[in-house]
């Protein structure tokens, strides 16, 4: 069978060209100070960083697994800056970028990797809702959240928007396109956030969709765009828009980043099984860090002794992190029952002292360990 | 004041006192809004909450449950209504991945205090999927409430303890019972209700428990009284998750032979659990071994075979004569 | 919260006015013989007849239920007469007259509403797969199938194609957009037939989406389009064209039929409570069979003396019809374990011959019949 | 031949030469084509049988079951792989309402022998979701067979009946033991192997039926050779629906006592059934009561906590132990 997928060259805003230009959109101007370049070129920097430590630290034994956002980073950072504190954004799993900008510690991410929480962090205290690794289901939880902002009455110029991230994979899951329904009859203030890496694990695009993702909105009756998910001031800027519309009272918007995912899957993946390296390398040539450091240098808002810095900056950061990771205190057992209910429950206390008794009975019998 | 009220009109009743005493909570669902849900269940809510907070979804279960969660997630109290006990399994990963894990995942950070309102059972006469009893299932997912109903009393005030549950509470309504009658005393205080977690002793008896729930607790009464020669003692268990083995075990005890009916398929159902665990703490006072009474392993039949199909007075009192036999 | 569904006046293929006059359209251009109008208007008349019967014969209480198909005819009777016997179709719950039309006779359909069977007839024998109640389920067994017929080879010109069935409703369910998606990047060749009857029960499409439905399968890959589901003829071209155009490997369109239940949802529900008369009347003014009926006047495609005879074999098909109802066989207890499994399986085989006993235990017990 | 194979590769073995006797029996599933599925079980069949016959479906699980249905319709017999146990919930409606009932509602002119491969279980140390025990939920399921192998003989014979088998069946594969090796003969009879449905005996003992099935057969054993005092019959289960009660009971008639072990929550879990009906059936031959050991009535815990949560040799012999209390 023949598969028509017709992925051709659609629109796609672009604000810096992989050579560093800038270019102009008519849709989406671009408000931003030099200080603010120089913060978002930190973040990319840094973010890498976290993702390079954790990738390492996996390949130790440190964490069980770890997903990477290498060449992801403009995505998230210039989409997550475009956010405001009263603002909510629900991840997948991939999101470190998305973390980081959310102000979330980078040690806190690695607990649900080493397998020390299955969380980690306050979603109220970031507003970031905790990473979701069932494929699609937080996209109906951000719906529900933009439902919710709505009855409070909480949208307006100064209000609150969410922001929902999910993968080109995640675009066939039923609760995907359920979310944009819910979300499209209701008007919610919500933005879908769409990275297209180009790989869901092992499969391509073409696997699941026959024509760009972003023209599924118009379907459902919102606007998509098509962004360069490796330029961070496309990425700023056009989600920056699409949420002020949405807090607006204007309903949701889909982007799709087209991006791509320059690592495995996951550290259990293994990439060459499926994939070859020309397009690694095709890639290399957009990555989001190297234009925006050309675009800085030409346009002299930096100069080496930031780059030398943030670099520092970077290897502080790493080094502190390698010692987090192994601080991360390890769970109790009687962890196991911790907040399963928020009420007493008879079963589970009932269990939970039983395993109590249990486990003392080790310790009773003593340097023998039991049995 | 005491009204009579049917169990549908108990719900509704509780809804509303609910949705007046917390502006948090919410009612959604296919046509809760002014049809009033397909049973009536939500009848004028939408008329005085508005659509704001009775809201007609679109026709999409895990929809209505993952947009709750959401809703749950910015501190509202969604109850859903699942519109037939056979339509709510395109919503099982949002239940049972997302909503009975939240809680704990977060550490107890996050709350989604969400109830699914599902009208479940047979004997109806209806068409496929709309008679199912598939609450083992949920019983089976840790971080659920599972409770369900056999009286308007009951409705009246576990609906609203439901909503008032931090916890995600899955409250099963026994369909076939909508229009069963009984008094409620609906300003009485919320302290004066049984806890949500209680079973009850719905009939006092010395020699054999009979144990039901939901909409066979009135077909385990008709037969306890049918039952001239033994004493029946009738449990209704009320909550399915967790069980009040207190009240069970203090009754098995008493009586030394438990028979335990429910309209589920027998294997693999609420029986076989309670079995287990009664077998396990009262196995010297076991006269016989727990007898269960209940669906046949197969799919639900067409409506002219559910009569065989679902355990009646006489399939009970066939149970109950074999506990005497051993 | 305002919803801002716009549902304008799209697009609407029609070639047959409400006053009877045929439209000729560039992209469906209608090839149809007298004798096949004729044919069409008697369909249109006697399925009408069965649906009237049967809700008859339910508030007799001869039926538990019915889904009356009232002012979808014209819908029904053109999509499925546009099928070949080798096509497949998958019916939701009140494709009366796409069953009619596959030659599955009126009886077979009142079991399952009667509560006799759940099914009723070989899908294999008639092109019909069994009514399907859970909302959206069908879409995928459909493309499934669409599947299969490409694995068969069984695809080109005087192939088959597969017709799914669905409603305004299902339009939000998960399984549709799944299916959507399935059936695109496989170019299967299946044909989504939405009847977007103007209600989900209580319902409006305004709860469902947010632009008119056909425009949804753009965001899919594939084209749909929007018919005036009372007109008979445009069903039938287009059906036609969507289904070729599947079978010679062009892949899956969505036609939205824009058509109106004028019953109740089922013989259990109340309109009254949701929906204005005047609505009905409106609707009333684009009856399928008056519009049809005025154009064959009109070009004297039949007489009297034709529509009285249809007339009367409908009302012999409603006698019928009412004495196969009432004779129909009901089910034997032990059916209960009819076909669950192919194989023997003991977990069944054994509570049947406990059930046998505990019958026959009654029959011994004489005339007393049992307790 | 006698091959050393892994359960794994017994499984991509038994599909192998399922997919060569007949050209109907289809692969689907996310990642199953060029990866060769994140396990490696169909590894080298895309290459192989090519892209129509190892289908890399969408990432949609009620997709994967939903079209494999339609193409079963259509004479096929798809082998669905769900990637893991936690994603398979998005697929519940279609294999509970559609796939376990097609059969029966179109009194038997339909027919839908769809496989669905689920790995399954703990103990790899992996983040959330992909950890989980769900056999109950099937097991309730009336129209589904449920399977589960804990070698790779049986896992080599029984995918291949699975896939013949003109029923839906649901195999369970035990994830973290894929890598366990034993001597296979691919060449032998199919009519060699122990049927589909049966039980075995996978130790002989006096004193004590230790039940177990799929990853905890493993453990099981070993607990039995660690328990120096008593001795232990082992009984591998391998189908949970229906189950061989024949060959249990059987054992506990001898053994006078009965534990069980499974990954599973306990409660609602395959253990409480088979309790309740061992109990029945052996009344008087039980010595004590049916012992359960499970893992907890929690979620999934993360994995730095997995192996308190699931039972291990120690949480089974104090099973063990507490049988021999009564
Ligand atoms: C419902 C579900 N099915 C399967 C998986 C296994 N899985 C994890 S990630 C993944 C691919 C996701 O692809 P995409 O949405 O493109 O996100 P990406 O990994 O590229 O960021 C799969 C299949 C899952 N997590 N959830
Ligand atoms: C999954 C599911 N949820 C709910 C229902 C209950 N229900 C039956 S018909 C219906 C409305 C369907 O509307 P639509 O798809 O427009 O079809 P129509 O009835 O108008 O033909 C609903 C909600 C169902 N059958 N399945
Ligand atoms: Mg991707
Ligand atoms: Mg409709």
């Amino acid at each position: 069978m023949s598969n028509n997928t017709a992925h051709g060259e659609p629109e796609l805003v672009q604000l810096l060209t992989p050579d560093g230009e800038l270019r102009d959109h008519p849709d989406y101007p671009l408000e931003i100070s030099t200080e603010e370049i120089r913060g978002l070129y930190r973040d990319l920097v840094l973010v890498r960083r976290v993702d390079t430590e954790a990738v390492a630290l996996q390949r130790q034994g440190e964490l069980g697994l770890w997903a990477s956002l290498l060449g992801q980073e403009a995505a998230q950072i210039g989409s997550a800056r475009a956010l405001r504190p009263q603002d909510m954004a629900f991840p997948s799993y991939r999101e470190h970028g998305v973390a980081w900008a959310r102000g979330v510690a980078p040690k806190e991410l690695l607990g649900l990797f080493r397998g020390v929480t299955n969380g980690g962090w306050d979603p109220a205290q970031y507003g970031l809702h905790l990473y979701t690794i069932v494929i699609g289901s937080q996209t109906l939880h951000a719906t529900g959240y933009a439902m919710g902002i709505q009855r409070d009455g909480a949208t307006g110029e100064d209000g609150s928007a969410v922001v929902a991230y999910f993968g080109d994979g995640a675009s066939s899951q039923g609760d995907t396109s359920e979310a944009f329904t819910f979300a499209a009859v209701n008007n919610a203030p919500v933005v879908f956030f769409c990275q297209n890496n180009q790989w869901a694990i092992s499969e391509p695009p073409d696997r699941q969709m026959r024509v760009p993702l972003y023209r599924r909105a118009a379907g459902f009756g919102f606007p998509g765009v098509r962004i360069d998910g490796n330029d961070v001031l496309a990425s700023l800027a056009v989600t920056r828009k699409a949420m002020q519309q949405a807090r607006e009272g204007q309903g949701p918007m889909l982007i799709e980043a087209f991006t791509y995912r320059m690592g495995a899957h996951t550290t259990n993946d293994d990439p060459t099984r499926y994939r070859v390296p020309a397009e690694l390398e095709e890639w290399k040539a957009k990555d989001p860090i190297l234009r925006l450091r050309a675009h800085m240098q030409a346009q002299g808002i930096a100069g080496d002794d930031f780059f030398t810095e943030v670099e520092s900056e970077a290897d502080r950061l790493g080094e502190q992190l390698r010692a987090e990771c192994r601080s991360l205190p390890d769970p109790a057992p009687l962890d196991i029952f911790h907040e399963v209910y928020a009420e007493p429950n008879t079963q589970i206390d009932l269990q939970r002292a039983e395993f109590a008794d249990y486990l003392a009975s080790f310790e009773d019998a003593g340097a023998e360990g039991g049995r | 004041m005491s009204v009579n009220l049917t169990i549908g009109k108990a719900i509704n009743a509780g809804l509303r006192r609910a949705m007046e005493s917390d502006p948090k909570v919410l009612v959604m669902g296919e046509d809760v809004g002014r049809l009033g849900g397909v049973f009536r269940v939500t009848d004028q809510l939408h008329k005085d909450f508005g659509a704001d907070r009775v809201i007609d979804t679109p026709l999409a279960e895990s929809g209505i449950v993952g947009t709750a969660i959401g809703l749950a997630l910015r501190g509202y109290r969604p109850v859903c209504e699942i519109q037939f006990d056979g339509f709510f399994f395109p919503a099982t990963n949002q239940t049972f991945s997302q909503l009975a894990k939240m809680r704990r995942r977060s550490a107890g950070a996050l709350s989604v205090p969400v109830v699914l309102r599902i009208p479940y059972g047979g004997g109806i006469g209806a068409v496929e999927h709309h008679s199912e009893s598939p609450e083992a299932y949920f019983a089976h997912t840790a971080g659920l409430r599972v409770v369900t109903v056999a009286n308007a009393v009951d409705a009246y005030w576990m609906i609203q303890q439901a909503i008032t549950s931090p916890d995600p509470v899955v409250f099963f309504e026994p369909k076939r019972r909508y229009y069963d009658k009984a008094e409620v005393d609906t300003d009485a205080s919320p302290d004066s209700a049984a806890a949500m977690g209680s079973a009850r002793i719905a009939r006092q008896g010395s020699d054999l428990t009979l144990l039901a729930y939901g909409p066979m607790v009135k077909t385990a009464l008709q037969a306890a009284e049918a039952e001239t020669e033994r004493s029946i003692e009738v449990v209704d268990l009320r909550s399915l998750a967790p069980v009040d083995y207190a009240t069970v075990e203090e009754s098995v005890r008493r009586t030394g032979r438990l028979v335990i009916a429910h309209e589920a398929p027998v294997t693999g159902g609420i029986g076989g659990e309670v079995a287990a665990r009664i077998t396990e703490s009262c196995f010297y006072h076991l006269e016989s071994p727990v007898i269960r009474v209940g669906a046949f392993d197969t799919p639900y039949p067409q409506s002219r075979l559910e009569e065989h199909y679902l355990p009646d007075l006489d399939r009970i009192l066939d149970g109950v004569d074999r506990a005497f036999t051993y």
